[in-house]
C-alpha cells in the first residue's frame, strides 16, 4: 500500500489498510479480547484469596469444568437468546419456558414413555410455546416485550398446574446420568453447551437464517424491502429460542434430577445481560455468538468465584452489580471505537 | 435467648447435669441454607451459628447458598472437598438436592438434613424438620374449635397462604384443610403472598375485598402478618379471629397483650436450626442423645407445631425470632 | 401510440394515506430501454408511485400492467421476482453487515444450505466493477462507507437481481459530479441491453443529459406525459409541475458590503478528516464550500458547530472563543446546523411538524419553563409557509411528509429564534425546483437581516450562485479561497479533480 | 374514490378534516379508550362472577378506592418509568431502589430523626441511587439495560445488608398512618398518586423538561444538534426515576408498615408492562401519562378481581398473561391506525 491518498477522494469506498486495533470489522474481537481480560481477573483474584486452591492445577482445571457445566443450561438459552435480540426482539420468557418444559417432560405420564420421550416433550412444548410467542409478535403484532412478559406469567402458571406445585423427580436413569457423565473429563453438559453454540455460530454467521436475522434487526424496513419475509422470520426465531429453551430444560432437569414450577427463576434477565456484556446490541443488528458465551462464561465464574471465597449473599449481590459494571466499563475505557459505538446507540 | 452475635437468637446453653455438655473430640461442622430474605430463614442461620459459637469443640463453617438450587448445588460441591465432620444442610428443595445429600453419605460425611426433606433415606443420616402439614392442622383445630365455641354454623374463613410454589406452602394449606373439615368447615377464599410485609399487606386487602364479613383468617407466615395487620388497621376490618404462623416474637408478644384480633400462632420454629447443630456435634463425636436410651442421635426428629396463645405466650416468648 | 415495447402500463392509479390523497388518479407508460424520467414537486406522489410499482403499497385502485399483464404486487418480493428492481430514495440498507451481504440480502446464493459466501463475494466484486467502484471491498461493513459508498451499494443490489425495469428515486441526492456522471454511463449501458430505467430528479440538466421521456405528477396527478426530455423548454416543465413559472434562479446579491466578522476558524484539525482549516463569515455574507463528496466537508462544519471535538484550532464567534466539543454552547452563541443526513441527525420522524421545526426554540418560547403549544405552532407556520411546506399542517408527524418537504423542516429549525449563523449542510438535497428557488429567496433574505451563512453543497451552480465567497476543498484541505464571480463551474470542477484526474491518468498508462 | 374534489387535488397542503378515529394526534386518546373499554370489560366479568357485591354500590365505590389503593405504589413508579422509557432509556432497579430505601429509612437510627428524617432519607436514597444510575449511564456511557441491572443487583445486597435480612418495622405514626387515612373517603394513597401523576402530566406536556426528553427519546442525535444538553438531561431522568422510588417506598412502607429487603418485588416488569400497554412505545419518543396510569389500574383492578374471585394462583398467572395479551390486542383490532403504528416500531 502506498502513500498516496488520492484514490480516497476518487472511490470514496476505498479500504485503507487497517492495524487490528482500528479496523471496524474486527471490533466484537477486541471487545472479546477485553472481556477474556476481565476473565483472567477474576481468575487472578481468586487466586490471591485462595492461593492453596488455584495452586493446585488439577484442581483449576477441575473448577473450570465445574464453572462450564454450570453455565451449560443458561449458556444454551443464552445461544436462542442472542439470536432473538440480534433480531430485534426480545424474549423474558426463557426461564418460564424451562420451567414448563421441565415439568411437563417429567409428569408421571411422560416419564412413563421413557428418555426419548421426556426430550421428545420438552423440545415439543418449548418449540410450541416459542412459537405462540413468535405469533403473537410477529402477526399479532404484539410487542415482544409484553408478549413474552405474558408468556413468562402464563407459562409459570401451567407449570404450576402440570406439576401441582410439587417438586417433580426424574426417575429416569439416562436423564439423570447425563449431568453425571465425563466424557474424556470434560462434562456431558459443557459438550453439549459447546456444540449448540457451534451450531449457531454456524447458523448466525454462514447460513441465510443468521443473516436475514442481523438483516432485521438492524433495518427491518430494509429487510422488508429486499423481499425477506420478516414476519415468517421473526416468528422463526422465537422457535428457535423455545428450542434452545426445551433443551436447556433437560439439562437442568438431569442436573437436579427434578423439575419444578419455580425452576430456571429470572434466567432470562441473566441470558439477556450475558449477551449485552458480550457486545449484541439491545436494538438488534449486531452481535456474536462467541462473546454471549463469554458473557455466559463470565456469569457463572463470578458465581463460582463467590462460593469459593465464600461471600455473604449480601456481598455478593453488591460484589456482582460492580463487576457487570466494570466489564463493560473495562471494554470501553480500552478501545475507543467502542465508546464511539456505544454513544451511538 | 442468650448470645452475642447476631441479636435474638434461640440457643440451649451448657446445662451442667448433661453428660453431652462436657467437651469433646473437635467437630468441624459445615453448615448451608438458602440466603435470608426474610425473618425465619434469617433467624434459621443466625441460630445455627450462635449455638455453635456455644460448643468450645466446634467449628462451625457456613457457606452462602446463593439464589437457587443450582447455585447451592455449586457451593455444596467446594464444602464437600474441604472434608467437614458434620454437614448441617438446609436445602432450598430436598428433591434437588437429593443427589447430593447421597453424594456426601458416600463421601463418608454424615449429613443432617435441615427442615426441607431429602426424598431417599440413604441421603442424610439424621434429619430434622418442623412439620409443615401440622401447622396446617394446628392453626384449623385452633379456628374450628373456637368458631364451634362462637355456635358460628358456617363460618367465613379465610387463608393467607405464602409463597405457592413451595412445597411447604403446599403442605400446610391441606393440613389446615383437613383438620376444618373435621368441623365441617371450609376456606372461603385463599390468597397467597410471598413472606413478604408488603405482599401481605396487598393480600389481605384483596381478601377483605371479596370477603364482607369474616369469622377467622390463617396467615401462613407472622413476617408477612405484619403487612397483613397493616392492612387490617387501614381498612378497619377487625371482626375475625387471626392466627398467624411460625411464632414470631412480635407476634407473641401481641398475642400475650391480646389487643389485636391475632389470638394465636402455630410454630414452625427456627429452633430446629440449633438443634440441628447439637445434633451434629453429637454425631460427629459419635454420641447419643443423654435422654434417650440409644448410643447414637436418632436417624429423624420431627417438631411439633405447637399452638401460642395468651395462656402459654410467656413460656414461648424465648423462642420467637 | 405503439403497444409493442411498452412494458408498463399504470391507468388511473389511486393511493390514500389518512388525510392524504398521495395518488389521486396516476397515469404512466414505460417502454423498454428508455430512460422515463418521473418529474414532481415534493410531495407529488414520485415515491409513493414507485412503492406502488415495487409492490411496497398496494394501490386502493387502478390498474398495474406489466408486461401485457394485470398485475397486483403482494410484496417487494413479489415485484423483484417479476423483474422490477428498485433503488428507494432513503437508502436502506443494513449498516452492520458487509456490503456483498447488502446487495444479496433476500437472495443470497446458496450451497447446501449455507451462504456461498466466495460466490457471493465475487459477484459483488464483478457489479462493483460494471458500476465503476472495483475498489471497494465487498466484506467491508456498509456502516463506515459515505453516502456516497452507500448509494453504489442500492446500486448494485438492484443490478444482482436480473431486471427488465430499475427505478432510481433521486439517486443522484447523494452523489458529487464526476458520480452522476458514471451512473449517467452505467444507467446508459442499461438501457443498451434494453432495460427500461425509471428516473427521479429535482436537477432538471440530469433529465436533458439522460432521459428519454418525460412524465409529470402533480399533487398526485399526471400533468403532462410523452414530454421529450431533452427539447421541452424548462419553463414549460416547470409550470407542468408547480402550476407556475419559476424558473431554476438565484436571487441577485445585494450591493450591501458584508458586515462585521461574525464566524472565524482558525487552524482547525481533525485527524484523518480535515487540516489546518481557516476561514471566516461576515455578518450578512454568504460563504460556500465546494468540493467532492467524502472532502470532508461536512466533518468541518459539524467541527465549527461543535458536535465533534477538534484536534486543534479554535473557532471564533463575535470575538469570543467557543468552548469546544459543546453544541449548547454554539447554539446559545447563535450558531444553527442544518445537518446532512435529515433522518438520523434531525428529525423525530413521529413527531409533529412544528415540534420538529421548534427544537432548539421551544425553551425560548417558554415561559418560566412551561412550553407555549400556541407560540410554537403560530412560530412554526411561519417559517413553513416561507419554505412552502407541503401539506401546510404543522401539526402533522414528520415521518409522513416527502423527502424533499422534511429537509424543509430542518432548515426550517433554523429560521425561528435569534440564529446569527446559519451552518446548512446539502440543504436542497431533495428539494424541488420550486421551493428549491424559495428556499434561495429565504436565505438570501436572512443575510439581508444580517444573518451569516457558511453552505456546503455538491451541486456547484448553487454553490456559485449563492455564494459571495467561495472555498474549495479537496481531500480535507482548503485549496482556493476567493469571490464567488471570479470562478465557473468548469474551474471548480477542474480544481476539485485535479488531484484524481492526474491519478486516474497515471493509473490509466 | 369517485370523481376528484377539486379542492383536495389543488391543494394537497390544505388539512381535510379528519374524524376522531382516523386523526393521527388523537391516536393516545384512541388507545387510551380501548383501555378503558378492557377496565370495563374486567368489571363486567367481576359482576358477572359476584354479582352481590357488584351489586352494592358503597362496595362499588370502596373497591375501586382499594384498587387505587393498591396501585399507588407502583403508580408513583410508573410515572417515573414513562419518563424513562419516552426517554430511550430502561430502568430495571425501581423494585430494588425501593426496597433499599424502605429499609434505610426504617432503620433504627432513621427511625429516630422522626417522620421527616424518615421521609428525607427514602427520597436522598431514591435519588442518590437514581444519580448512579444516570451517571453510569449518561457519562459511563452503559447500556440502560445492564447499568440498572446491576443497579438491581447492588441495591438488593444493600438493602439486605442493612436490613440485617430482618423485616423492619416502623413505628413511626405518621408514616403509619398514610395509608389509612382517608380524606373525603378518598385513601391518602391515591391521592398521593393523583398528585403524582398531574405534575408528571405537566412536565411530560407542559414544559421544556418533558419536551426534551421526548426529544431525546425520539432522536437523540437530533437532539444534541439542536443544542439540547442530552448527557445531563439523561442523568436527570434517572434521577427523577429514583425519586419515584424514594415516595413509592414511603408510600408502601406505610401501607405495610414495614420494610425489607425483598419488597416490591419485580416492580419493574409491572411498572414497564404498565406503561408498555399504556402506550408508551419501548423504543423511545412516544407515551403518555395518562395511558400508563391506566395502565397501572388495569393491572391492580386484575389483582383485585383474583381475590374477589378467589382465583388459585396458577390459575391467576394463566389469566394475566391472557388479559395482557388481549389488552393489546383489543388496543390494535379496532383501530387500524394504531396496527399501522406497531408495525413501524
Ligand atoms: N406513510 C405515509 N403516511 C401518510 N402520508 C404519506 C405517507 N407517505 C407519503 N405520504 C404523503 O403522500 C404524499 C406524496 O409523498 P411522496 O413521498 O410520494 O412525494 P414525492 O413526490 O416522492 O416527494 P419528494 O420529491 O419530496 O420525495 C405527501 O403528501 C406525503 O406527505
Ligand atoms: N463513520 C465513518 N467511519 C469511517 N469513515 C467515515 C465515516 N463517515 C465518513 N467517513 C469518511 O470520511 C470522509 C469524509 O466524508 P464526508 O461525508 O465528511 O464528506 P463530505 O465532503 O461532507 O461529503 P458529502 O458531500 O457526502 O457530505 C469520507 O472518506 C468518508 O468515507
Ligand atoms: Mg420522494
Ligand atoms: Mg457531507
Amino acid at each position: 500500500m502506498t502513500t498516496t491518498t488520492t484514490p480516497q477522494t476518487q472511490q470514496p469506498a476505498a479500504t485503507p489498510r487497517v492495524s487490528f486495533w482500528r479496523d471496524e470489522a474486527k471490533e466484537p474481537w477486541r471487545r472479546n479480547l477485553a472481556l477474556i481480560g476481565v476473565l483472567i481477573l477474576l481468575f487472578i483474584i481468586g487466586a490471591v484469596i485462595r492461593p492453596e486452591l488455584y495452586g493446585d492445577p488439577k484442581w483449576v482445571f477441575d473448577n473450570m469444568m465445574v464453572i462450564l457445566q454450570q453455565a451449560s443450561a443458561i449458556g444454551v438459552v443464552t445461544v436462542g437468546m442472542t439470536f432473538i435480540i440480534i433480531g430485534g426482539g426480545i424474549d423474558l420468557s426463557v426461564g418460564a419456558l424451562i420451567a414448563l418444559a421441565g415439568v411437563w417432560c417429567t409428569t408421571v405420564a411422560t416419564q412413563s414413555f421413557g428418555s426419548a420421550g421426556m426430550i421428545f416433550t420438552a423440545v415439543a412444548v418449548g418449540v410450541g410455546a416459542g412459537l405462540v410467542n413468535g405469533v403473537l409478535i410477529a402477526y399479532g403484532r404484539l410487542v415482544p416485550f409484553i408478549a413474552t412478559l405474558a408468556m413468562l406469567v402464563a407459562a409459570r402458571g401451567l407449570a404450576a398446574r402440570i406439576s401441582g406445585k410439587q417438586t417433580q423427580v426424574s426417575t429416569d436413569q439416562f436423564i439423570n446420568s447425563i449431568a453425571s457423565t465425563r466424557p474424556f473429563g470434560i462434562p456431558m453438559l459443557a459438550l453439549i453447551l459447546v456444540a449448540v453454540a457451534a451450531l449457531g455460530w454456524v447458523l448466525l454467521n454462514r447460513t441465510t437464517f443468521g443473516r436475514r436475522t442481523v438483516a432485521i434487526g438492524g433495518n427491518a424496513e430494509a429487510a422488508r424491502l429486499a423481499g425477506i419475509n420478516v414476519r415468517r422470520h421473526t416468528m422463526l426465531l422465537y422457535a428457535l429460542s423455545g428450542l434452545c429453551c426445551g433443551i436447556a430444560a433437560i439439562m437442568l432437569t438431569s442436573l437436579a434430577t427434578s423439575s419444578q414450577a419455580a425452576a430456571a427463576e429470572l434466567y432470562e434477565l441473566d441470558a439477556i445481560a450475558a449477551a449485552i456484556i458480550g457486545g449484541t446490541l439491545l436494538t438488534g443488528g449486531r452481535g456474536t455468538i462467541v462473546g454471549s458465551m463469554i458473557g455466559v462464561v463470565i456469569f457463572a465464574t463470578i458465581t463460582n468465584l463467590f462460593a469459593i471465597t465464600n461471600t455473604p449473599t449480601e456481598a455478593q449481590n453488591m460484589v456482582k452489580g460492580g463487576i457487570i459494571v466494570l466489564a463493560v466499563l473495562i471494554q470501553q475505557l480500552k478501545f475507543k471505537s467502542v465508546k464511539q459505538m456505544l454513544i451511538r446507540t | 435467648t442468650s448470645n452475642e452475635t447476631p441479636n435474638n437468637t434461640q440457643t440451649k446453653g451448657a446445662d451442667t447435669n448433661n453428660p453431652n455438655a462436657a467437651a469433646g473430640k473437635q467437630v468441624t461442622i459445615g453448615f448451608s441454607a438458602p440466603a435470608a430474605d426474610h425473618g425465619w430463614i434469617a433467624a434459621i442461620t443466625n441460630n445455627a451459628k450462635a449455638q455453635a459459637a456455644t460448643y468450645k469443640d466446634v467449628t462451625f463453617k457456613q457457606v452462602e447458598a446463593g439464589k437457587d438450587a443450582a447455585a447451592q448445588r455449586a457451593v455444596l460441591e467446594t464444602l464437600i472437598a474441604e472434608k467437614p465432620d458434620v454437614i448441617v444442610l438446609l436445602p432450598h428443595d430436598g428433591k434437588e438436592l437429593n443427589a447430593f445429600g447421597l453424594k456426601a453419605m458416600a463421601a463418608g460425611i454424615p449429613v443432617v438434613n435441615l427442615d426441607r426433606a431429602f426424598p431417599d433415606a440413604l441421603a442424610y443420616r439424621c434429619q430434622i424438620k418442623g412439620d409443615n402439614y401440622g401447622m396446617g392442622v394446628a392453626a384449623g383445630h385452633y379456628i374450628g374449635k373456637a368458631l364451634k365455641a362462637k355456635n358460628i354454623a358456617s363460618p367465613v374463613i379465610g387463608e393467607i397462604a405464602g409463597m405457592d410454589e413451595l412445597e411447604l406452602t403446599q403442605e400446610r394449606s391441606q393440613g389446615f384443610k383437613a383438620a376444618l373439615a373435621t368441623y365441617g368447615f371450609t376456606v372461603s377464599n385463599r390468597r397467597a403472598a410471598r413472606f413478604t410485609a408488603d405482599s401481605g399487606q396487598a393480600e389481605a386487602t384483596g381478601l377483605f375485598q371479596a370477603l364482607n364479613k369474616i369469622d377467622a383468617v390463617w396467615n401462613h407466615d407472622d413476617d408477612q402478618g405484619i403487612g397483613v395487620l397493616a392492612a387490617m388497621n387501614s381498612s378497619n376490618r377487625k371482626e375475625f379471629l387471626l392466627v398467624g404462623g411460625a411464632g414470631s416474637k412480635a407476634a407473641i408478644e401481641a398475642i400475650a397483650k391480646d389487643d389485636s384480633p391475632l389470638k394465636a400462632t402455630v410454630t414452625y420454629s427456627p429452633s430446629m436450626a440449633s438443634s440441628a447443630i447439637s445434633l451434629a456435634r453429637l454425631i460427629g463425636q459419635s454420641k447419643g442423645m443423654a435422654d434417650l436410651v440409644e448410643l447414637q442421635v436418632p436417624k429423624e426428629i420431627i417438631l411439633a407445631s405447637e399452638t401460642i396463645t395468651k395462656e402459654n405466650a410467656s413460656t414461648y416468648l424465648r423462642l420467637g425470632f | 401510440m405503439t403497444n409493442e415495447n411498452v412494458i408498463l402500463r399504470l391507468t388511473d392509479v389511486v393511493k390514500t394515506f389518512p388525510g392524504v390523497v398521495a395518488l389521486g388518479g396516476v397515469e404512466l407508460e414505460v417502454r423498454a430501454g428508455e430512460v422515463h424520467c418521473l418529474l414532481g414537486q415534493n410531495g407529488a406522489g414520485k415515491s409513493t408511485l414507485i412503492k406502488v410499482l415495487s409492490g411496497v403499497h398496494k394501490p386502493d385502485s387502478g390498474t398495474v400492467q406489466w408486461l401485457g399483464e394485470e398485475v397486483a404486487f403482494a410484496n417487494p418480493q413479489a415485484a423483484m421476482k417479476a423483474g422490477i428492481a428498485t433503488i428507494y430514495q432513503e437508502l436502506d440498507l443494513v449498516e452492520d453487515m458487509s456490503v456483498a451481504e447488502n446487495v444479496y440480502l433476500g437472495h443470497e446464493p446458496r450451497s447446501l444450505g449455507f451462504v456461498n459466501r466466495s460466490l457471493m463475494a465475487r459477484n459483488t466484486s464483478g457489479i462493483l466493477a460494471q458500476l465503476g467502484h472495483a475498489e471497494v471491498v465487498p466484506t467491508r461493513l456498509v456502516r463506515v462507507l459515505s453516502s456516497a459508498g452507500k448509494q453504489l451499494v442500492s446500486m448494485a443490489r438492484a443490478l444482482s437481481h436480473q431486471a427488465k425495469l430499475i427505478i432510481m428515486d433521486e439517486p443522484s441526492a447523494v452523489l458529487a459530479h464526476d458520480e452522476v456522471e458514471n451512473l449517467f454511463r452505467i444507467i446508459r449501458e442499461l438501457t443498451a441491453q434494453g432495460i427500461a430505467v425509471v428516473y427521479i430528479s429535482h436537477r432538471l440538466e440530469e433529465i436533458r443529459e439522460i432521459g428519454d421521456r418525460v412524465t409529470v405528477l402533480k399533487d398526485g396527478r399526471t400533468s403532462a406525459v410523452n414530454l421529450p426530455a431533452r427539447t421541452t423548454p424548462t419553463r414549460d416543465l416547470v409550470s407542468r409541475m408547480t402550476g407556475r413559472t419559476i424558473e431554476y434562479v438565484f436571487p441577485p446579491r445585494g450591493d450591501a458590503q458584508p458586515g462585521d466578522k461574525l464566524l472565524e476558524v482558525k487552524g482547525l484539525n481533525r485527524s484523518g478528516e480535515f487540516h489546518d482549516v481557516s476561514l471566516s463569515v461576515h455578518s450578512g455574507e454568504i460563504v460556500g464550500i465546494a468540493g467532492l463528496v467524502g472532502s470532508g466537508r461536512s466533518e468541518l462544519l459539524e467541527t465549527i458547530f461543535g458536535a465533534r471535538r477538534a484536534d486543534s484550532g479554535t473557532v471564533t464567534m463575535n470575538g469570543t472563543q467557543l468552548r469546544p466539543g459543546s453544541v449548547g454552547a454554539s447554539v446559545k452563541a447563535g450558531l444553527g446546523l442544518a445537518p446532512e443526513e435529515r433522518k438520523s441527525q434531525a428529525l423525530m420522524l413521529g413527531e409533529p411538524v412544528y415540534r420538529n421545526m421548534t427544537l432548539s426554540t421551544f425553551a425560548d418560547l417558554a415561559s418560566a419553563g412551561f412550553t407555549s403549544t400556541e407560540k410554537e405552532q403560530a412560530a412554526a407556520l411561519g417559517a413553513a409557509k416561507q419554505l412552502d411546506l407541503k401539506p401546510l399542517d404543522v401539526r402533522r408527524s414528520a415521518g409522513t411528509l416527502s423527502g424533499g418537504n422534511q429537509q424543509k423542516v430542518v432548515v426550517g429549525r433554523w429560521l425561528l429564534g435569534g440564529t446569527k449563523l446559519l451552518i446548512l449542510d446539502e440543504p436542497t438535497r431533495g428539494v424541488d425546483v420550486g421551493a428549491r428557488a424559495e428556499l434561495y429567496q429565504v436565505i438570501r433574505g436572512l443575510t439581508e437581516q444580517g444573518v451569516g451563512v457558511l453552505l456546503v453543497s455538491s451541486e456547484v451552480p448553487e454553490v456559485l450562485g449563492l455564494a459571495d465567497r467561495v472555498l474549495v476543498m479537496r481531500e480535507g484541505r482548503v485549496i482556493r479561497h476567493t469571490a464567488a464571480g471570479e470562478l465557473t463551474e468548469e474551474d471548480v470542477l477542474d480544481l476539485v479533480m485535479a488531484g484524481s484526474l492526474e491519478t486516474a491518468g497515471e493509473e490509466a498508462a
